[in-house]
């Protein structure tokens, strides 16, 4: 997506870092008098300052990716507010991205509604016969004029209740294999052919929903990518990977500084065998960081590598041991919950509430956004070169397949 | 040790397809997912099965005394089924725990041949439907002495200690984290005196406060139970109450790997069928190199659970009937405990990521398990703790 | 194998037991002036003690196999020697019950210069390029008049050099699919055409043994089950399960003794977390020894299960964890080796030598005799009940087949 | 901490570059092989090309002192690739060992405005081709001060304390797992007066008895050291000796844990690419999960080894520039090394199962860095003793 001609690996030309100052300085002009924060955003977006590595007129620069933190730290800078991405998460990791590649003139104006926070996306991929292997959704999106109607069942679906848009795979034709048949829409949320229930988790409460659509209405013009081409849009939104901005957690960052923290304050249940495991995990978590920091810096020279495409199994690795030992090494303290109420939480932390439900909810750490298993053996067959497991699924028609 | 028998007896095999049946009907995942969302509903029927109409409330304890005389291996039985489905049951609290509290106390009033406070209470635990709860914090590794209950000698008398078996004491405390305190009809209580002599004593269990907290484990739940000088009969003193204690909790340890190994079974046997079935890139999970490896592991290791399992009850069984030394049988529970407490979560979790999303969610009745799989863990002390006591006992 | 009638899972009827005390009686007289070993082992053969559960005849009397031991009691309560089978372990316990299986009756004569140790065995199965894939065997036999010329290279094979026979696998058809082309034959070490040289292992020294076959000869009647049968044969070899006699390995048998005595021995590196793994191994070790011992009361029982095949992954790994830790444990003392020396040990034991060496030797334990991997494999599949892995290689001619 | 520059410098490339093609060249596995084979053969070729060819002795000794001043980051980089194929070197022993031993001794010197004894040995060290070794044991996790050398003032003197740098002494004891004693040209020896008085000095190895004995990985040979009042000299003494010597071994570890970084990096790819070309039942052992899961996951790890191992000299230099604390470089190279003490022997033992018989075959280099690997978990301390200390660092 950077529109920018140097073969040169490095973060950016000066040309590029000299176009962000103008902008800033051509949007700290425009912005002077406004008072309302969204408007400031507004502003910000015009000038190409959204994400600045989307072509102008998307709410970017064309510049390269790795200059967002240069051009967030140049905003900051000119004292200009800036939207908090986790108040709209899915629209800004995925669907801005996707928007910004394959949406028409007129859908990539929604990303100025994404990146003002005026329209919440949320995300309807995963079904419940499609969870690691997507391209098995069976969500049947059918044409109805210049409508589409659909009808089936999504899972994992966070935010649903406050989304007013969301990204949408679904199946156009089960007649041809099953990554062919797929096409993608943006969907409005609130139409009464969509019912979100809250999907109660083993925590007790429903942090996730499933999302029943029943003869849901899309416009044609709400279509992205051709049809049948929905397996390659999505692609795109599930490779988009945020340019992380700063130099990484601090230490003792995440799971490991609760524990560790719950240790020194506490002699009750310590032992050498329970301190040489937790030990182990506080290792672990540093070496992790560390490698994060070699990521972050390959990155910031334009020099990305595959390192990073392990990191999350060994996160999830490490946030079930420590939260395992936190729950045993407290004695019935380490038993106490609060709630098995079930409630529909409105924001919550990993680390929150209290032992059980860190043990719990961190066993959802090595599923979500791609189990360890896929990961694993995306790594094996992309960067080491194996080959790729046995499959029977890519030919055949998915009507015809055993599900 | 090589000659202790393993194999399941016609009793045995019995008594597991009655309570399997049982608790099939009474105690499935539905039934079980209740005890969460209402704190104040324990299932009844589950027990009303095991306790009135398989009665099996005196299986541990000897004819004597009312009971079956059908010692601990019976119980690994009932423990193992009750393990499969996470039954909210009284059985592991009151006719295990409870009753070999009061059993191994028994045992030592018989070696002075008196038919004690002990005895009596051990045929009301048998006959008449009576059922208690140990008032000791489930993850306690022991009884150190240092509890947080005094006994008093009732009334106006001068002098603390000794206490006899049978004296009637006041009980001032509070435990944190006892099982089943709320729906027991007595506390089993380990106390000691002003003095600093160590006790057991029974009380009524409506004459303390007890709080239930909410916990990991709803089918087995927790309660602050605090003890305003109630009033409580001595039924074991001194070394005779501390060693009572020490055995009854290897007792009990050995039961649990029981339920521990009825965990890993049903989690395994539901793991299978689903990866049997679930498809993803078109096969099914359970065609996957990695995932039948695993399997293949969890499958090893939820045998050798068995059979450790089975090798500790028997082998409390035929110490207490004078064929392998106490040590021989504190090995055997000590290595089955640490094996369990080692590989059950462990192995429940595996078949958890198996089930991918599913088994995150409420539906599912694998975190059922996984709850009870680690509630056990924890109970009288973690896998270190167990292999620290068995170092003692093997000279490492 | 066996000839009971009776369809009762137990260890044998009062009929087998009553033959096997008429064969010792008769034995015992037959052998009361002889003082010579082998005589009286040929005497036990010829009464049907060599292996009862053989048929009349070939050293057995047809009874059931659990009734090994019993017969073993009862000769050994008569006062009459026994062979040691570790003195022919291959002739024992995978060429004997191949031929009383497969053998013609001349063939079958062998079976009791196998028991009275007149014919040592080995075996030629495993080759460089055919380790778990047994079924790859590349050695060819030619068939030549009345003999065959067996020309390529096994691996692994223990004690050729002082072998009399071996059990040999080979291709005598390269042109059918590869599980088709196998013959399978004994073919006589003491020749010209077969050269054994000493394999050396990272221990430094030679257990195994490679050997070529160049032009070497066999006779067609020393072919043991037809042309192109080699496959089947080869099954019977390898599932041959060798009856075990007694109720296991003491508490403490094995790698766990030699580390547990050490640790006592020695204060110098202790530390509680050391001990905690020490302590762990030490279950571990003695759980298998529970779970061996239920197992052979259930065999006992005649209820055998299929437990047993775990037994080996569990065996290995406890082998390869203590003999590192018993590395680790003793600080120098733990590093100090006996001799690099390129040796041909005459006798060895996994739990000999020094720390060095039982580390070293134990990482073959996961190898020899079936990798864990191939076990978990099949324990999967044949006791699981989970899907084979996806094959290429059943129905290509082995000639076309990569390699 | 976040500001260490993690990434390679061009001056690290080109260097690693040079070591590679060196090593290539002269420490085949075959050249390795033969160390194994001949107890009196050490490759000399090696140490030839990286002492006197690429002139390495003086990387990590400052420029003031006739050395490049190139910092511990760089001798990393030439550990990792004497790692990779387990050379037969006194790089470790010489160059950085004894080398930091003398530097941190020489800084000593340096604070207090003497150009002493340290100093002087460091250029020699750095510019006239003489090498060292630590007389300590190569286990040890720390100098304890219970060591077995006794320094006594040399000649009729009355007063055995205090020593002062230059001091003549005379060196008396055992020491036993000393690496590379055998071929160096200077012993130093960490001792303790008979006042108790802590002391470094050096002595000529030619003066003591070195005796080689066959040890786990011959590519670094073990010896016992026998001083039998040989004739030495004080180079630090008291609490300088003991910060000195801590210090060093802290920058060994660092260096070490980018060795066992080269380990795992030679593992991983000769793994990687055996299982691409063996075939068994039709197709590579590479395409079967199992064996996919497992070499990703050691991937995952060889990264993040690489990454700690670069982060642990990185930081250990910029402490020496004052730009970061000594606790926190300390805390880095502790990291690295549990990181590296607990995978690296893992990763080789994986990459030699699935090599199957053949990974248990003299001819296959795997066996090389797999004694390499295992030897370098146990040189001072092993993962456990490094998590200690780290604990002591981070206040756990």
């Amino acid at each position: 997506m950077s529109s920018t001609d140097t073969a040169v690996p490095t973060g950016g030309s000066a040309a590029d870092t000299a176009a962000i100052d103008a902008a800033v300085s051509a949007a700290a002009a425009a912005a002077r008098d406004l008072t309302d924060d969204a408007a400031v955003w507004g502003v910000l977006y015009d000038h190409g300052l959204a994400w600045v590595d989307f072509p102008r007129g998307s709410g970017g620069l064309g510049v390269s990716g790795s200059l967002r933190a240069y051009a967030h730290a140049a905003v900051e800078a000119a004292g200009l507010s800036q939207p908090d991405p986790r108040r709209n998460t899915i629209g800004f990791g995925m669907a801005a991205p996707t928007i910004a590649v394959h949406g028409t003139e007129d859908q990539r104006k929604l990303l100025r509604d994404i990146f003002t926070l005026s329209r919440i996306f949320c995300q309807l991929f995963s079904e419940p016969g499609a969870g690691s292997d997507l391209a098995a959704v069976a969500t049947r999106a059918v044409r109805d004029g210049d409508d589409w109607r659909v009808t089936g069942q999504k899972v994992w679906t966070s935010g649903a209740q406050n989304a007013d848009i969301a990204i949408l795979v679904t199946r156009t034709d089960p007649d041809v294999p099953k990554h062919k048949g797929l096409t993608y829409f943006l969907i409005d949320m609130k139409q009464p052919g969509v019912e979100t229930r809250g999907l109660r988790q083993i925590t007790g409460e429903s942090e996730f929903n499933e999302v029943f659509l029943d003869d849901a209405v899309v416009p044609d013009s709400r279509r992205l990518g051709d049809v049948g081409e929905g397996w390659r849009v999505a692609n795109t939104t599930l490779n988009s990977e945020r340019v992380s901005i700063g130099s990484g957690a601090p230490r003792e960052g995440g799971m490991i500084g609760v524990v560790a923290s719950a240790w020194r304050s506490s002699t009750k249940y310590r032992s050498p065998v329970l301190r040489d495991e937790l030990l182990g995990h506080w290792v672990d978590a540093e070496v992790q960081r560390t490698s994060g920091m070699l990521l972050n810096q390959k990155l910031a020279a334009g020099r990305p590598g595959p390192e990073g495409s392990g990191a999350k199994v060994s996160f999830s690795r490490t946030a079930q041991s420590l939260s395992d030992l936190d729950l045993r090494m407290r004695g019935v303290d380490g038993l106490r919950y609060d709630s098995w109420e079930d409630r529909r939480p409105t924001d919550y932390s990993m680390t929150g509430r209290n032992p059980v439900y860190r043990y719990l909810r961190a066993k959802g750490n090595s599923i979500e956004g791609g189990t360890t298993e896929i990961i694993l053996n995306i790594i094996a067959e992309k960067v080491l070169g194996l080959p790729g497991e046995h499959r029977t699924d890519k030919d055949v028609p998915f009507k015809d397949m055993p599900r | 040790m090589n000659d202790i028998d393993l194999l399941p007896t016609d009793i045995d095999e019995d008594l597991r397809t009655n309570v399997r049946a049982l608790l099939a009907a009474r105690a499935s995942a539905q039934d079980v997912s209740r005890v969460y969302d209402e704190p104040g509903f324990d299932a009844p029927a589950v027990d009303a099965g095991l306790f009135d109409e398989l009665e099996l409330a005196g299986l541990v304890i000897p004819e004597a005394d009312g009971g079956d005389g059908a010692g601990l291996s019976a119980a690994g039985t009932v423990a193992s089924e009750i393990g499969r489905s996470a039954a909210p049951s009284l059985f592991l609290s009151s006719a295990v725990v409870a009753s070999r509290v009061v059993f191994r106390a028994a045992a030592a009033e018989r070696r002075t041949g008196a038919d004690g406070p002990a005895h009596k209470l051990l045929r009301r635990l048998a006959t008449d439907g009576t059922t208690a709860a140990l008032a000791m914090d489930v993850t306690a590794r022991k009884w150190s002495g240092s509890l947080h209950v005094t006994a008093n000698t009732a009334g106006p008398s001068a002098a603390d200690d000794p206490l006899e078996p049978g004296a009637a004491v006041e009980l001032i405390g509070i435990v944190h984290g006892v099982a089943d305190a709320h729906r027991a009809d007595l506390l089993v209580v380990p106390a000691r005196t002003v003095g600093g002599a160590l006790v057991i004593a029974v009380a009524d269990a409506a004459d303390a406060r007890v709080t239930v907290f909410p916990s990991l484990d709803e089918t087995r739940r927790l309660s602050e139970v605090k003890l305003a000088g109630i009033r409580g009969q001595v039924i074991a003193v001194g070394d005779g109450a501390q060693r009572a204690l020490e055995r009854a909790l290897i007792d009990t340890l050995a039961v649990l790997a029981c339920e521990q190994s009825g965990i890993v079974d049903a989690a395994f046997d539901s793991g299978l069928e689903y990866v049997k079935e679930r498809r993803q890139f078109g096969r099914t999970i359970g065609s996957y190199q990695a995932i039948k490896h695993r399997l293949a592991d969890a499958w090893i290791a939820a045998n050798q659970l068995r059979a450790a399992a089975v090798a500790a009850v028997r082998t409390v069984d035929a110490s207490d009937a004078g064929e392998v030394s106490r040590a021989d049988a504190a090995i055997a529970v000590r290595t089955a405990s640490a094996y369990a407490k080692t590989h059950t979560s462990h192995i429940v979790e595996e078949i958890l990521q198996f089930h991918g999303g599913n088994g995150m969610t409420w539906e599912f009745p694998i975190h059922l398990l996984l709850k009870r799989a680690k509630l056990d863990e924890v109970m009288l002390g973690g896998a270190e703790a167990q292999r620290d006591e068995l170092g003692r006992l093997v000279d490492l």
